[in-house]
């Protein structure tokens, strides 16, 4: 049973995935929060996961019927924020002031 | 849905539950075999999820190119009848000397012979296939317009699917411990999760290949040994901005393309190993963004979000062990990628399947004979990037 | 949830329960001088009061303790009502058939001196109208926070808590 | 919609020079210094991108660039984070609608070796913990590098027009905003602590020995600073709660909120619902009332107000109800909000039917709860493990606050959420073990660290803190604080 039934309530803001798409998921059977994340993209947007990780861990939790303690966090990967291409490679150029 | 019960018995048993062992299993049900997949996670959590998504037949040998012209055959009819996203959008290799250039006409001509549509372009018209793409050092480009790419996640998915369809068993969080061997003879397999029976195993684990060697005791020299490469994912862009896979030697052996879902994907020759270590490092992330810059210098003000690492099974010539292992029965293997798992996998499940069930190919399976690194018999060195 | 506290369930606190935690002044005594009394009726970590008492009149062991006011003690110096970061003490003094209430105010416009101002109590409802007999402006309070007596009739000595000020210029 | 006065803030003297940027063709007047997101929302602004796969209209939501719901394009770079982008004069600004093109005629970047800059002790976050971790880890004798994102030191300090509870030498009865201006002042003196602002972390690798942090700073310049030993005191990130259309701008976190009124003098809008009864939603109440806001209720889905009584107390008078037992339903309104449904829970958690009520309000504040920020410690190796008391995952440390990776330790929110009070101590602890850790402090720096342990004892001895402490215990490793 969803308690999204129109599909509106977002998880992850990035890539628009709704509570619907997740719970769908763990219905069907998959619950490992690595799979779920490459098959609705959560946690790959450019909030790198900060907002819908906690999420849906709980809702893993609710649906699954485990403790939030026994879902694995994702691995945290460099950048831990985004940053542009441009400043890794070093010097912007043209349009810097300083 | 894959499952978590090991069933008691299998004629078949892959170890590795990969986009080879996938499509090897689902190739195999097809043909009426009974087959399972142990895998120690889920599906394509090895090296299959992390890979670069490239699909291409520009190779530098002739083995090469014919098994890619027959994978990409397979990767269009499978990504037409199971409907998941495969897309021939080239491969454009940039080329800044006369010497790189005299190279890929090298290419181009075993690639032609085997009916690869691979030609010499201009600069100019590389640019007009990525117009983003900075032309002042290149001197021409190679491209193949029937190369592509492949989602990993949404292509392996399918591929079990209709593996499931056609009766094979895919058994997820499931790590084999040990061989049952008697007499030289494989009864079983001993897993997490109890002890499987079974005839013919293939290792299809590749970068844990040689884990899964000493557990059978083989004594053959294979050298498979897992290096770390790394990718990058930026921020999405609008779709169509980068289409083919772009290469360029000159800078860091780098590839990069943009994935359906619109972020631009890729890595360079940065290596690290033999290691199992999975950080992302500093160094690639710099790398990474130099090189990129350098190809594509609009892609200075784009965000990366996420670098991640992944192996690449290496073998000495960069070419996979696929075949029969004489000295234990029935145990194969089909490891060592290199790098090229993902791309190859469709033809290698069809040559692997060949050899299982009739003992013999078309394919030119002898150009990756397991006893090749024994015997001194190493092949020239696959072409590679990344 | 009959092990909530009704004052955690509505978030305000009724006399009858106040009084049940701590005493209540005496009539003599809230007739003598103005009478400190903190409505904090939950264990948590903060003294400034105790710490700042001229008289050492709240008895207060760690910080995590309830404060008590020695009614007898307390001088009706407004200290406490000035420092108290939880706006949570108030000082009462019985005057006639008046009371005057002592409150923390840290809201625009400040009143002045004679204003009258509208009366809330703890539910914030409008109880009547009172008139401000003495301003401590921020600048001036030790605490930081202004502090505004208002004379209310003396039935209303412990239901008003807040004042609202007419007029003054708002934010747009 | 710009505060001209408020009873604690003084905004005549923060805000810069008047500017003129430029939205969707049409101008619009800003301060410099302030970010594009809080200039567009005091002129009335609220839409600033369109999401790229459903095109669900997005606004402001976290205020401090982690978000992405704020996208805008600016000068035809798409991408921008407007909520910690700051204004220029003539800047064009458009909506970002999904997935953008490049501009095309860039020039690459040329390889540069990033600036390098070494102390024996690197702190990240310059809030009450990190402060306090600088502080105490200079007077210990330790050269100090302090970097924050943000372009003034108090991380959510300088937010807070409320005083502190506690004791006295702990800042009791001070306010959050003046707490700040004390600890940047405390920074200033000391000639041992180097300051980065505006300076993000993207990442820790180590270096042998040493801990190599890779940051970036004002968006634009790659920076490494290496560090014997390293305090992550990274704060808090906001959660965020599943109810329809929650992506609707107008809604916000309180932190989003608190930037928008307290930092820069922006009203976020007239009628607001507040969901949760925490401290932060009480607080932000109170704060919404002083910025001459109406709050017209705080919801709350516990039978009883979490956060503190007597802030509660605070708003209650002021004439706003809260409903315990109640939860939002959802939001409604065309491309913002207009109004908030909200219903009464039975005891499963489950809404009653028919308990619906309507609140016509332009804004809703999510004050759902805090959870630690520990992508970096994760990111570094650090242990972490998942502890209700403690608001989420937090990193296994020892009672000096040194996590599973040796040199890298962690203070306040980030290591579990509490007080500003209780980061503040354990920011001293982190700052002097670091320090001695660092080879740079001399043994009899260990008492000080013992009397902040027992200071923290003595704050966490009601019943608040108790509950946290059964969740330290969870996470603590060694013997007498040691391992």
């Amino acid at each position: 049973m969803t308690e999204d039934p129109k599909g509106k309530i977002i998880i992850c803001r990035c890539n628009d995935v709704t509570l619907k798409e997740i719970e769908d998921l763990i219905e069907g059977g998959i619950t490992d929060i690595e799979e779920i994340k490459r098959l609705t993209r959560i946690g790959m947007g450019p909030c790198q996961g900060r907002t819908c990780i906690p999420l849906v861990i709980s809702i893993i939790a609710r649906k699954a019927g485990k403790k939030p303690g026994e879902i694995p966090v994702p691995a945290t990967r460099v950048p831990v924020r985004p940053v542009m291409m441009g400043v890794l490679a070093g010097e912007m150029g043209d349009d810097d002031e300083e | 849905m894959p499952t978590r019960e090991l069933p008691e018995k299998s004629e078949i048993t892959i170890i590795g539950g990969g986009i080879i062992g996938v499509t090897l299993a689902h190739e195999l049900a097809k043909r009426g075999e009974e087959v399972t997949v142990i895998e120690k996670r889920f599906i394509g959590s090895g090296s299959t999820f992390r890979c670069g998504t490239g699909i291409r037949q520009q190779f530098n040998d002739e083995a090469n190119v014919q098994v890619m012209k027959r994978s990409v055959e397979l990767w269009k009819k499978y990504s037409e009848e199971y409907g998941f996203p495969f897309s021939q959008t080239g491969y454009l290799f940039l080329l800044y000397d006369d010497e790189e250039v005299e190279t890929f006409k090298r290419n181009i001509a075993i690639q032609n012979k085997f009916g690869v549509p691979t030609r010499l372009i201009t600069p100019e018209e590389a640019k007009e296939i990525v117009p983003l793409l900075d032309i002042s050092e290149v001197v021409a480009a190679s491209w193949n317009p029937t190369d592509g790419k492949a989602s990993p996640f949404h292509s392996t998915a399918k591929f079990a699917l209709h593996a499931e369809e056609f009766g094979a068993r895919l058994v997820e969080y499931t790590e084999v411990k040990d061989f049952v061997i008697e007499n030289g003879e494989i009864k079983g397999l001993k897993t997490s999760r109890g002890t499987i029976k079974t005839g013919i195993v293939v290792n299809a684990t590749n970068a844990w290949a040689k884990l899964v060697n000493a557990m059978a005791v083989i004594r053959t020299k294979i050298p498979i040994e897992p290096y770390k490469h790394q990718a990058v994912i930026t921020q999405p862009i609008k779709n169509g901005s980068v289409k083919p896979m772009v290469i360029s030697f000159r800078y860091g052996h780098a590839y990069l393309t943009q994935t359906a879902h619109g972020g631009i994907i890729g890595g360079v020759g940065y290596e690290l190993g033999p290691t199992y270590d999975l950080n992302p490092t500093y160094e690639f992330m710099r790398e990474v963004s130099y090189y990129f810059t350098k190809i594509i210098p609009a892609l200075r003000e784009l965000l990366i979000l996420r670098t991640w690492a992944g192996h690449y099974a290496k073998t000495p010539d960069s070419n996979p062990a696929i075949g029969k292992i004489e000295e234990l029965s029935d145990y194969y293997i089909a490891a060592g990628f290199s790098g090229h798992g993902f791309m190859m996998a469709p033809a290698v499940a069809e040559m692997m399947a060949d050899l299982i069930t009739k003992g013999r190919t078309d394919l030119p399976a002898w150009w990756y004979d397991p006893y090749r690194f024994e015997r001194g018999e190493l092949r020239g060195v696959a072409l590679q990037m990344g | 949830m009959p092990d909530v506290p009704s004052y955690l369930r509505r978030g305000y606190i009724t006399p009858e329960e106040l009084f049940g935690m701590i005493p209540k002044p005496s009539e003599e005594r809230l007739r003598a001088k103005p009478v400190a009394v903190p409505e904090c009726p939950q264990e948590i970590p903060c003294a400034p009061c105790r710490e700042v008492c001229p008289t050492g009149a709240i008895n207060m062991p760690t910080p995590n303790d309830l404060p008590i006011v020695d009614y007898e003690k307390c001088v009706g110096c407004s200290l406490c009502v000035q420092i108290c970061p939880g706006l949570a003490f108030f000082m009462v003094h019985y005057v006639g058939d008046k009371a005057r209430i002592t409150m923390p105010h840290e809201l625009l416009p400040v009143p002045k001196r004679g204003d009258e101002v509208v009366l809330l109590n703890r539910m914030g409802e409008p109880v009547g109208t009172g008139r401000v007999i003495l301003v401590i402006p921020r600048e001036k309070s030790m605490g930081d926070t202004a502090v505004v007596t208002v004379e209310v009739p003396i039935e209303l000595a412990w239901e008003v808590r807040a004042i609202r000020v007419p007029g003054g210029k708002r934010n747009d | 919609m710009r505060l001209t006065e408020h009873p604690i803030l003084d905004f005549s003297e923060r805000r810069g020079r008047k500017v003129t940027i430029h939205f969707e063709g049409q101008p619009v007047e800003a301060y410099e210094g302030e970010t594009i997101a809080m200039a567009l929302h005091a002129a009335g602004i609220r839409v600033l991108s369109h999401s790229a796969e459903k095109h669900r209209p997005r606004g402001l939501f976290c205020a401090i660039g982690k978000c992405s719901s704020c996208l805008v394009k600016v000068n035809g770079v798409p991408n921008v984070r407007s909520c910690i982008t700051l204004v220029e004069e003539g800047m064009k600004v458009e909506m970002q609608r999904g997935k953008e093109t490049l501009p095309k005629g860039a020039k690459p970047p040329a390889w540069k070796d990033a600036p390098r800059y070494k102390a024996d002790v690197v702190v990240i976050g310059g809030g009450p913990a990190g402060l306090m971790a600088a502080i105490h880890a200079a007077d210990a004798g330790a050269s100090v590098i302090l970097i924050d994102e943000n372009p003034m030191l108090g991380g959510q300090l300088v937010k807070q027009t409320h005083k502190f509870f506690g004791k006295r030498e702990q800042f009791a009865g001070v306010r959050g905003v003046k707490i700040a201006e004390i600890l940047g002042e405390e920074v200033k003196k000391r000639g041992n602590i180097e300051v980065f602002l505006e300076t993000s972390a993207v990442g820790v690798f180590h270096e042998g020995e040493e801990k190599l942090v890779a940051a970036v700073r004002k968006n634009k310049e790659l920076l490494e600073f290496l560090g014997k030993t390293l305090v992550v005191a990274t704060g808090a990130m906001e959660k965020m709660i599943p109810f329809e259309n929650n992506d609707l701008p107008g809604i916000y976190g309180a932190g989003a909120i608190q930037t928008l009124m307290n930092t820069y003098g922006v009203k976020p809008g007239d009628r607001v619902l507040i969901v949760g009864a925490g401290n932060v939603g009480l607080i932000l109440a109170y704060q919404l009332i002083q910025a001459g806001v109406e709050v017209k209720a705080i919801v709350e889905a516990m039978p009883k107000v979490g956060g503190y009584f007597v802030h509660a107390a605070k708003v209650r008078r002021l004439g706003v109800p809260i409903l315990t037992r109640h939860t939002i339903l959802r939001a409604e309104g065309k491309d913002r909000v207009e109004r908030a449904v909200i219903a009464q829970l039975d005891e499963n958690w489950r809404p009653v039917p028919g308990t619906e009520k309507v609140f016509e309000v332009d804004t809703i504040a999510l004050a759902v709860g805090l959870r630690p920020s520990i992508e970096l410690l994760h990111q570094a190796g650090c242990q972490v493990k998942f502890v209700r008391e403690l608001s989420g995952h937090v990193a296994v440390r020892d009672g000096r606050m040194e996590t599973t990776v040796q040199g890298i330790f962690v203070a306040g929110d980030s290591a579990g959420i509490e007080e500003a009070t209780t980061a503040m101590l354990e920011g001293k602890i982190a700052g002097i073990a670091a320090a001695l850790k660092a080879g740079a402090a001399s043994p009899e720096w260990l008492a000080e660290i013992e009397k902040a342990q027992r200071d923290l004892l003595e704050f966490r001895s009601g019943p608040f803190g108790r509950h946290v402490l059964e969740g330290i215990k969870k996470v603590l490793v060694g013997v007498d604080g040691y391992a």
